[in-house]
């Protein structure tokens, strides 16, 4: 056990620090409304500049070659300091992770710059109107159209966070309409300018446009050229129109990795849950000698807070069980289960220390409507409990 | 003993349910929602009413249901309002009922009672909420006062002093609630202006269990607006399909539900109780009339485990409708985010859990 | 709405309290014991003398012919007082009910009198080693004998509460091989000592010999003569040596009406619930100075006897709808949940205010250890949960 | 940085794991039951102890894991305790391995480093210990001590002063715990016997950390607990068939258990931190050394999670067994009664729970 931080990692959590102080803007308003989005779009390419958007990527494509220790140490420093929210989120935190283990190198050389640097905005594809919690009952379809060499995608997705906002989607076809299930599926990338892509936003339970449904009528993706001696400018152009990301009818096992990050270390570091913790306490703080505030409240801070560090120190440990080379494998559901219920007791602790305040459309109202997602998405928690049970504990499937 | 709303308030929910189905459907609320103080929780450009809705009520008395005979009411007894209000908690109707029927229009009573005067500006104001005036009541903990934007009256209490005033009299400002269709406002207190309806200890006294009739009314919506969020899971988890199987025939969806609804269950019990008791009927269990403070806790034991529900049930409902539950588009966050409103309103659970705590332990 | 009780109910209550304050006995051990179940034996044949063994009876069965609001008073009473447990419940709660409905008469006049003055002591054989909650696994079998005029019964019942003490036992035995489930079951009355029946007394939880096994191996039991011009001595004999309750092969439906006694009104008056609620606010009262003692705990105690108060408003509810002909059915199972979660609130509360002392073998811990076992027997809260969904609420089955 | 044990650590912890497997089995500890006061919770007629185990453990060093080596001992840092405490609790081993080696050894070395002196009393037992001398301590808030039917000695603190009695010293009377390994006896407060360790603020600050170190093994315990009372209730609904399948494919169950299993995940890294705190570790989180009111928060983390982790783990399990958990046949009791008494043991969760308030509200 040993619980100090090096010298470098010191030294990398200062530059953060000072950075972020320098940088951060304040009061920017939702990045899931229309002018929001286009605010935060200039702090993702600060960010950028300034090679604080993906700090554990490659240098070459804008980061910094970070550990897994100093990307925590950057996000408890980024919400520690109040930093907005990252609108490139889905992109840089479920889709690149698949790029970098199944894309092509001229797929990752085409795609990470442009994402890291916020010029190509990704919105998710999983959902359907009757897939949601079963992915696998996507019934969007890829034909094969061999004599334009390529696929033609139709069908719906739906509730694509910021689809309404974002250049790019990825997300499963429908390869083999022969194959049931999670079978004869593939996996692909389709920017949302091409031809037949129709995309409505829709209110999300906050209010702001933050869903959108995306129609595919027809949509064409080409096949990737072979790279053995293709010309670059060719090939970035034949990239543009989109392309398939790993094997054909491959797509379940390629997407299953991707939402494994979403479940897993990535998506939710310790530093956004302790932020809020620490604002918590601060309510609680000013709050607590308020008539309408009672001793159960602020034990109800005090359990929040613990849940908090319990799951900071969890992380501490999963990481390093992967720098040992132990993944958490299915065990990340119980992070997933655990961040989104401790996001929601943080709100509700907050909301009942404001009382008849609570209903007014603040931001800590704005907070649990969020914290109301986690439970739902990336896989709801009924779903990730079974998969403790049958696949960590043991328990029989039926 | 008999322990059962009586078959007239029976019958009388049971018309003012049917006939605000007609008049108060999901999309008559969604259109009541105003975001005007530059929000994005606004749907509509409403201002937070259903008027259909209201005049119906107001056709059918029920506004007027605890204003004495002589001044246009049907004198009925508190306990007869809770099982209405409940029913426009079903249909999540904006309009302030509760407040203007259940808690000014028996307070007016008191003070035109007590100078023994048929006449005078008190009578005046309840013959005129008989015929369908909106006046609400500021005796919230914060001084937020939904409704407040179209109101015709407001009963406040400042300086111990409980005043009737008007718009004109007093400094509000619009706010913004999560539930877009409150028409929240929040009243400056003022001083002098209006018509004060009593002073000191009386007024203390009158806003003590004004404020315990308002409670229990926000109970009896909140279960309304429960039963409807749970009607509505049943319903979307039954007919939804994933996995080749009803949605709402997974066994922790069951239970989700089955939770929710003993929560509405065990409640329900306590806000009829709190009405009796409020309508001056003897206390169920310990066999005898009631006094104001066995009244009081009985209101707080029903508003605090209302409050509870509200917030299960809501949570639960969300849950089981998954994504699709979490847009402006389905009816369930019209109920969602009124039920949070009224769950920390007259009291949150706390509040009232600690009331009944003083009254078991002294502490 | 009308909360007032009558005249006569509050004469009636008063009787019974006085009764109470002159008879009930303090400091009986536990009747799960040996010793102490022959000391409660003396409890209920007092309660016999005086009639309020079963004060809902008609008096020819040794009772008041009492109403539901006055079986309701008598029980809120009795445990108000500190009475002791009822170790004749099995028989009166449980088996009672169901002679009423499926008996024919000459059993009604046998078994019921001798019930009611804890002649006869009843305990239940439904659970088996391998039906449990599938109570419809049952295996233990009833071999029709012709020539002798009965069946022969074999199998093994367990978890038998208090079987080591009593005399009779009732429940299903398998009469129709071929029949699966539960069809094909038969209600039977066993005395426990006839021939082939051993009683195997075990340890409960809370380390009384508050169980049993009970081994049958071909015991005999006599079809019921007909009662036609049968000589009535005769009749008793035959009587003696038990019977079946209702129609062969019928046993299932039976025994739901018994089960469904179980869980209902009956079992679980709010008086038990509503005393203990009120020692335990005497607990918190005597205790709230202690510096181990928390406002959390505090609140603990307030809401458990806010959860007594709304289960006894809700009986009240219950048995207003019975009075006016409409039975709770499967609603019965909200009544199971809450009362058995609710104990659990109680007695965890206590604890929580004993603090270090709560390990001591006392009262509390061991109400603690008895309520642990209200979510498992009656129907698992599991099961029940899935009777309020699928029959109150009308989920899918499948 | 790196939040694991040292695999020197973690080849101890195994070591111990493999010696505990065949000397403290479940018939063992409930061999080990009393019950002479007279109750009814007796299985058998033990004193509290399993000496195969006791001796082993002695063998191996583990008593003396933190008693200095002039003194016989292993010299070894206070965390390497926790993850053996641990495995004691995964055997339900009733002796208390915790209580002697990682409170009352850890103590006495401070008093004899004090001193400066290598003999002396303090020195003696602190060498008594190693060897295999049961000495208790009496740092909880009742006058209750385990095991204390059989210790050669108690450390006690009465009169602001900490003082090392033996039996004769002292007047003790044995107690029925519900858990009959416990050897539970009530030790009446006596003046002036014994050797006195320290007095005053010294002797305070002695009992804080001492108060502090049991706490954190007592949740090092119930992780131990917790683990063995899942992992039996996994094995038996996987097996257990009813309805045609077996119980543990019930969706309800299976999400108790992960509910469980949640508990346990999540109080783990806890218990690391506050016993790596105890060692003079850093702070994982704030980055730098802990001042003793950083690892007492530590320690209020970790014990009351560890406390809650208990009656949640306890009450899934038996609930998921049914009524075969139900009997004392069945060996889930021997670990449920356990950690109902340790989950209360020097702090429950609520004043666990208080102290990290104060030390993140003041109130």
């Amino acid at each position: 056990m040993d619980l100090t931080w090096s010298d470098s990692e010191e030294a990398f959590r200062a530059e953060c620090r000072e950075w972020l102080a320098d940088n951060v803007p304040s009061g920017l308003p939702s990045g899931d409304t229309r002018e929001g989005f286009a605010a935060h779009l200039e702090w993702e390419r600060l960010l950028h500049r300034d090679r604080w958007a993906v700090v554990s990527w490659p240098e070459a494509y804008g980061g910094r070659d970070a550990s897994l220790w100093e990307w925590l140490i950057f996000e408890e420093e980024y919400y520690a300091a109040g930093a907005p929210q990252r609108i490139t989120q889905n992109g840089i935190f479920l889709l690149a992770p698949t790029i970098f283990e199944f894309g092509t190198r001229a797929q990752q050389d085409h795609y990470l710059p442009r994402m890291s640097a916020a010029v190509d905005l990704w919105c998710q594809g999983w959902s359907e109107p009757n897939a949601g919690s079963d992915l696998a009952g996507i019934s969007s379809r890829a034909v094969r159209d061999d004599d334009a060499g390529g696929w033609r995608l139709s069908g719906q997705k739906t509730w694509t966070t910021r689809g309404a906002f974002c250049t790019h989607l990825f997300g499963l076809f429908r390869t083999d309409p022969e194959a049931q299930r999670h079978r004869g599926l593939t996996y692909f990338l389709v920017p949302l300018d091409a031809d037949g892509v129709t995309v409505r936003g829709f209110g999300r339970l906050d209010g702001d446009e933050g869903f959108a449904e995306v129609f595919l009528d027809d949509v064409f993706v080409p096949d990737i050229p072979d790279p053995e001696g293709a010309d670059e400018a060719a090939m970035a152009t034949v990239m543009d129109r989109g392309g398939i990301l790993g094997e054909v009818n491959d797509g379940w096992g390629v997407a299953m990795a991707t939402t494994s990050s979403e479940r897993g270390l990535t998506l939710r570091s310790p530093g956004r849950f302790r932020a809020t913790a620490t604002r918590l306490v601060e309510l609680a703080s000013r709050r607590a000698g308020d008539p309408g505030v009672s001793g159960d409240m602020l034990d109800a801070v005090t359990e929040a807070w613990i849940d908090a560090e319990s799951y900071a120190l969890h992380t501490l440990s999963d990481v390093t069980g992967i720098t040992e080379g132990v993944s958490p494998g299915a065990r990340s559901s119980y992070n997933k289960v655990f961040w989104s219920e401790m996001d929601l007791r943080l709100h509700r602790a907050a909301l009942d220390l404001l009382g008849p305040e609570a209903e007014l459309d603040g931001p800590w109202m704005k907070g649990y409507q969020f914290a109301l997602s986690g439970p739902i998405y990336a896989g709801t928690n009924e779903i990730q409990r079974n998969i403790i049970a049958e696949r960590v504990l043991g328990l029989p499937r039926k | 003993m008999r322990f059962a709303p009586t078959e007239e308030h029976t019958e009388f929910a049971d018309a003012v349910r049917s006939l605000l189905a007609d008049t108060c459907t999901p999309a008559d609320v969604a259109a009541s929602w105003g975001g005007e103080v530059g929000s994005h929780t606004g749907l509509g450009s409403g201002d937070g009413r259903v008027r259909p809705a209201w005049d119906a009520l107001v056709e059918m008395g029920v506004l007027g249901l605890l204003v004495p005979e002589q001044h246009g009411g049907l004198q009925m007894d508190f306990d007869a309002l809770a099982p209405i209000v409940e029913e426009c908690g079903r249909v999540a109707l904006p309009d302030p009922v509760g407040d203007t029927a259940g808690v000014v229009a028996p307070l007016l009573a008191t003070v035109a009672g007590q100078g023994g005067a048929v006449s005078g500006p008190a009578a005046e104001w309840l013959s005129r909420i008989a015929s369908g005036a909106t006046v609400v009541s500021g005796f919230g903990a914060a001084p937020l006062v939904p409704s407040g934007r179209t109101a015709d009256a407001f009963v406040l209490f400042t300086d111990d002093t409980l005043v009737l005033v008007e718009p004109d009299d007093i400094e509000s400002r619009p706010e913004d609630s999560v539930d877009g269709s409150r028409g929240l406002v929040r009243v400056e207190p003022v001083s002098g202006a209006g018509l004060e309806l009593a002073s000191g200890d009386v007024a203390a006294a009158m806003r003590a269990v004004s404020f315990d009739r308002a409670a229990t009314l926000d109970a009896a919506m909140l279960l309304g607006l429960c039963s409807a969020m749970l009607d509505m899971t049943v319903e979307y988890v039954s007919e939804r399909r994933q996995f080749g199987v009803p949605v709402g025939s997974f066994q922790a969806v069951k239970h989700h539900l089955a939770d929710a609804g003993s929560a509405i269950v065990f409640a329900r019990p306590l806000v009829a109780q709190a009405a009796h008791l409020l309508s001056g009927g003897h206390s169920a269990l310990s066999g005898g009339s009631a006094t104001v403070g066995e009244a009081a806790v009985a209101v707080s034991m029903a508003k605090s485990r209302a409050s509870r529900a509200a917030q299960l049930v809501s949570e639960t409902a969300l849950q089981c409708h998954g994504a699709i539950g979490y847009t402006v588009e389905a009816d369930l966050q019209l109920f969602m985010k009124r039920s949070w409103a009224l769950a920390r309103s007259h009291g949150d659970e706390a509040m009232h859990r600690a009331r009944v705590r003083r009254h078991l332990l002294g502490l």
